[in-house]
């Protein structure tokens, strides 16, 4: 008997354990939704399969009577337009920020106690006063991605320059670089990775700000929808589209770890392939 | 099934403060006592949440609105009652413009409001009051949480339909005008205690004691100037964040029915009919009966006379009288 | 011209004092062995040539002014620990040197002068032995091959003073020698100042024309960081230096 | 002149450094808050210092009218305790399932599609089912705070694990430890550090949660305050409630870091002093 | 009881052929050296013996049954590079391996047995040289003395089969000879297999009672990964083991 961690399912064995959960939660929900169902008929919080697929079918293929729109669609580049804006900044931010952080004594001196606390301000507490500094539209849900996302990614990307070893960086003074040239050839290219992990770890939450900046002031988005639809509780619209956001963001998530595997492929040589 | 313990939710609002002060005064437990129960009335927060809780099964009975009781338990599936028709805004929904002076200057703004709720129907009435229609409008979801420090802030919200203790805010800030408000379509936005129809026919006591327990405190409120109902008063004001004249404001855009009797007969009025014609038209044409209902009439609603609007095989939403008539007879 | 200077130098830790009045002058184009028992300063005291660490008491001097206290292109250095960077395949480890200095702002070559610094990296890794594999990333190396990865990257730049940290540790005899030849080749020509630790006696006699054997001389048993090492021995293999001299202007 | 990297501010340099932000946010809320007060003396929006030690010297100092508690007492007491019980359970579930997922191939096979996936769901979506699941009592407070964060940590965690030098869990092995030892004596060690950074970077998310939960039902807490007086815009209550939060999160970061340095000193062991 | 028999191993990484039908009959308690080029693939065999990487092809016999592909308490391992636990101090490092052994589920001794481990601890640390240094962590050793750490670290279990990469490479002569007396002493009372590479041809000879060399036979010059090492030699020091054996029972 080998020990358990030198243990590794082979490919048909990983696709089967890492769809056993999915298996076990949708049985799960099939199961409470049909009890709740067996009481009443037109219960709404646990829909049955056939309704969500009827809401869907209704909000993705048919075009709304009102506005002629796709609704799903049109949400969901609402969305995924402040979305990416939003990261877009926080990331350049991070860039900026946490490498001269992690890497300037002075920057790192003065910024990492305002850094630290400025990332426990809960964004949505102050949210007044980045009405009125940003106005009511875009500008203020690119603005609360930003605000929620970018101290965790100026912090994590800090730490991990800090924790670079520093003969790298001495081996690169000696060999004549400036600190400019150190970030571009030596950190950049070394934190670039990490903080496309940092930002897979991000993605959750600034989801969840978008969501609660459109749920706010908007008229249209995927988070828009479910605080509208929420005001009937018509489960059957929320949780396709819960299910859809968690997919757009899970596939975020692939993209990025696919970015990383294709761009930087110092990470994985010298691992063992199997 | 027959049971010995209820719990009951409301949430911050003029017209439903006397549910708070029925648990804090020990009102409730007293009528509760009576029938040998218990009632635990619980404050949420946000209003909508309490009436998906109580949709979902959570609570026996919760204080809404006579829309989102027909939009939500009712088109849920959720068989509920009317026991208490506590009060109508009388002024307390209104629209509130900074550019413009009358009603007709809304056209083509953007509006901030909470969509699909009380407000986005007085929109929709004040609109059709001067013949036009929302189209005319850019209606865009605002949360009622916000809703003040966006209007009062922001350059570019500038018309806003919402309800007290909001509405007073919004129409202080200067420059602004009420260009309408709920006291032109009067009774037709109703505040309701509702319970589960179903709860309330196994345990009569149930309905018993909220009723014995709201009239009560309903006859303190008349009374003003008793140290009991002074009391009562100032309880109810401070838990609404506000002082006693702020409260007694608020209460003046809300028409209370003090009495048993009053209550009992403006449900059993036929405009309470007519006005749920207009609030289920309303509902079928922004899709809040479900994506089930075929047409206006798929959610059935029953009146006391026996009255039935819509499908009479799918009545889920009823109104009620009779509790509170046995409370106008002296006899809980 | 690269004199180097040692006052009175002190080095101490907490609890431990490391280097203990060190005392040294070597003129320009001296190549140097440090030798001593394990644990003795010897990294420590390259350390503190490099500028990675102040002494905290004493000075060093070079050519006569206070060392810049920071590492620089003057001084080139090869770590007892490898220390390539792992993002860049072997070949880019080597450019790296010549990228910095030609290309202030992008630190990146392009066109002509990139061939150009590629031919020369190519060429060294060659003389290093490491021709065959210049695609790969560091992890893919075996250990004896970073270090003379190591050794490429700081031969290149040609520094004035070069620091070696048991550079030839991990390697066969037969890599050893060429690398011998390639560093004694590069520093005759170069006039280089070497710093060479190593535990490879005849190493340091074969290479060296000045051996430096730190040790302490001290020592309190009940306190054993009491007293740091000093400078116990300081050959000068002067003959050697004068034939090695008169060599290079032919090789 | 040294490269910047390589300078860095004494002792005093740093403390100036560090608090020259705070003081430029200060006074940059001091300007813009005269500025409106100039305008209309009765703006709520950017409420001047004086307004704002009335309003904490009321909720602070004062016993409620109506309860006699001191407001604001009850109120921290309230959610430090549904926050400390989210964090607890929260970091419970990372250390089991995070250092699981990282050592075990078959665990790391079942569990990490899953939780990647579990992590994107924006939890405020699905809050009407976590509180008929949980009940609209406590419970489900510290289960929204349990469910935002714990993915994170796991992932994290997990992450982290992986990072480890293989050599020492080889090392490990050929000193004949069994899978749990390697657990107790080579991992959790060295990962209890990596925890306590997780947590600090999750203190504000969590903190979020909270405040989210306590808006939606709650009696007491930071939260329901902020959320209760937010509509009619009592800024002089919010903003230093907001400080108050902010300061809380601050002050736990402190501890954590303190934490680490205390109970980890090989962490710093072998780094230059200055 | 401890042979070790290989045979026909293949190890191949992507685009390179490391090792190449690779044949040995080691008896117990033999002391192997491996000598060869920097990045041959001596520390690929040792990796192969320890059960961390499998063969391409061909097999790994122990005492006639297949190797059980993973690491275990049978074969202790000193890494070329250095791999000692940083959380653990000096005397920690040493002791964990009985900790392990003897507490199933704590993984830590307590009392008496913990006082005769640190006992045994000091001992070995005392025999390397550490004896002043049992309270740091490992970041405040020098390179030789975590090597030396790494080494006290496996011998204290005495394994039956001890694989040791390089691990006198970053010692000064005096402390080498300490070190060959120990692990003298440790193999013959104890009767380990030891393979152990290194670079010191010298080293290998004074040690061992056989040198296994390693290298390429066959190099294709526009495919350099084409073909693998092979054992080209195969020394058997015999009479010295023979010295050794006869000595055993006395030390
Ligand atoms: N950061 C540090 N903190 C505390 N002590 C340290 C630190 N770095 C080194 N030392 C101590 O300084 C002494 C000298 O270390 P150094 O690395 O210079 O030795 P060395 O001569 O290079 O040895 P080796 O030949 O084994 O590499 C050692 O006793 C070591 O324990
Ligand atoms: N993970 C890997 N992926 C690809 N190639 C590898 C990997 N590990 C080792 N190699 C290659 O295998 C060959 C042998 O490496 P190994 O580490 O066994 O050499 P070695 O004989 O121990 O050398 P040294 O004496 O320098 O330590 C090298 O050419 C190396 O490039
Ligand atoms: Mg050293
Ligand atoms: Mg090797």
């Amino acid at each position: 008997m080998r020990r358990i961690i030198n243990r590794r399912p082979g490919r048909g064995g990983a696709l089967f354990w890492g769809a056993l959960p999915f298996l076990v939660a949708c049985a799960g929900y099939g199961v409470a939704s049909a009890l709740r169902l067996a009481e009443n008929p037109n219960d709404k919080l646990l829909p049955p399969l056939s309704a969500m697929v009827a809401a869907v079918a209704r909000v993705a293929f048919t075009p709304d009577a009102r506005t002629g729109d796709y609704l799903m669609w049109a949400d969901t580049l609402a969305s995924l337009h402040r979305l990416g804006l939003g990261l877009g900044v926080a990331t350049a931010l991070a860039l900026v920020i946490g490498i001269g952080m992690g890497l300037i004594p002075y920057v790192r001196a003065g910024l990492s106690p305002f850094v630290a606390m400025l990332s426990m301000v809960p964004p949505m507490a102050v949210l007044p006063v980045l009405f009125i500094v940003f106005g009511l539209d875009e500008l203020s849900k690119v603005v609360l991605i930003v605000v929620g996302v970018a101290p965790f990614l100026v912090r994590d990307l800090a730490m991990r320059t800090v924790e670079m070893p520093r003969e790298q960086l001495i081996k690169a003074q000696t060999l004549g670089a400036n600190t400019w040239q150190i970030v571009l050839r030596v950190v950049l290219p070394q934190m670039l990775p990490r903080l496309a992990d940092a930002l897979r770890l991000s993605l959750g939450p600034a989801w969840l700000f978008l969501i609660s900046a459109e749920a706010i002031a908007a008229t249209e988005g995927l988070g828009y929808r479910i605080f509208l639809v929420r005001r009937y509780m018509a489960m059957d619209v929320i949780l396709p589209y819960v299910a859809w956001i968690t997919l757009l963001a899970f596939a975020s998530d692939l993209l990025l770890r696919w970015f990383n595997a294709r761009c930087f492929p110092w990470l994985r040589a010298g691992k063992a392939s199997p | 099934a027959e049971k010995k313990n209820f719990r009951v939710a409301w949430s911050i609002y003029a017209g439903w403060m006397p549910w708070g002060y029925a648990a804090d005064s020990g009102i409730m437990k007293k009528w509760a006592d009576k029938y040998g129960i218990k009632v635990e009335i619980v404050q949420i927060n946000d209003y909508v949440e309490s009436i998906n809780q109580y949709t979902a099964g959570a609570f026996d009975g919760c204080v809404m609105t006579n829309m989102d009781a027909l939009t939500i338990p009712a088109a849920g599936g959720v068989d509920t009652t009317a026991l208490i028709s506590g009060d109508y805004s009388n002024g307390n929904d209104g629209i509130v413009l900074k550019k413009g002076k009358t009603l007709k200057d809304i056209k083509g703004q953007k509006v901030n409001l909470v969509e699909l709720s009380v407000s986005h129907y007085l929109l929709a009435r004040a609109l059709d009051s001067v013949g036009m229609k929302e189209k005319d409008v850019t209606v865009v979801n605002t949360s009622d949480a916000d809703i003040v420090s966006a209007y009062s802030s922001s350059a570019d919200v500038t018309a806003t339909v919402t309800w007290n203790p909001q509405l007073s805010e919004v129409a202080k800030t200067a420059g602004s005008t009420m260009v309408f408000d709920s006291s032109k379509v009067p009774g037709e936005i109703i505040d309701l205690m509702v319970v589960n129809t179903g709860t309330m026919r196994d345990n009569p006591s149930f309905a018993k004691a909220l009723v014995g327990a709201w009239y009560e405190i309903m006859g303190l409120m008349t009374k003003p100037d008793t140290a009991e109902g002074k009391a009562a008063l100032e309880a109810m004001a401070k838990a609404s964040g506000t002082d006693l004249a702020g409260y007694k404001q608020q209460l003046v855009t809300t028409k209370m029915f003090y009495t048993p009797a009053e209550g009992a007969s403006f449900a059993a009025s036929p405009e309470l009919v007519k006005t749920m014609d207009l609030v289920r038209t309303f509902s079928f044409d922004h899709g809040l009966l479900g994506e089930g209902a075929k047409s206006r009439d798929a959610v059935g609603i029953l009146f006391p006379g026996g009255t039935v609007l819509g499908d009479v095989k799918n009545v889920k939403l009823r109104f009620d009288d009779a509790v509170m008539k046995q409370a106008a007879d002296g006899k809980l | 011209m690269s004199n180097v200077t040692v006052r009175d130098l002190w080095m101490e830790y907490p609890n431990q004092v490391v280097l203990e009045r060190v005392n040294l002058e070597i003129p320009s184009g001296e190549f140097c062995a440090l030798v001593g028992p394990s644990g003795c300063g010897k990294t420590t005291f390259l350390r503190l040539l490099l500028g990675e660490e102040r002494p905290t008491r004493g000075r060093i001097l070079l050519d006569g002014e206070p060392l810049v206290a920071e590492p620089g292109p003057d001084r080139g250095v090869v770590f007892q620990r490898y220390s390539v960077f792992p993002h860049l395949t072997v070949l880019e480890n080597v450019i790296l040197g010549r990228e910095f200095q030609q290309s202030r702002f992008l630190g990146r070559l392009f066109g002509a002068r990139r061939r150009a610094a590629l031919e020369e990296a190519r060429g060294v890794l060659e003389a290093v032995g490491l021709g065959n594999h210049l695609g790969k990333y560091p992890a893919e190396l075996s250990g004896g091959m970073q270090q003379r990865l190591a050794i490429a990257q700081a031969l290149i730049l040609k520094p004035k003073i070069l620091l070696l940290d048991e550079p030839f540790g991990a390697l066969d005899p037969g890599t050893k020698a060429q690398m011998y030849e390639l560093l004694l080749r590069l520093w005759s020509e170069e006039k280089m100042t070497v710093f060479m630790v190593t535990h490879d006696l005849k190493e340091g006699f074969t290479l060296a024309t000045r051996v430096l054997a730190f040790d302490k001389v001290r020592v309190d048993p009940t306190d054993p960081g009491a007293y740091g090492a000093r400078i116990t021995y300081d050959l000068p293999l002067t003959l050697k230096k004068a034939a090695m001299g008169a060599l290079a202007p032919v090789g």
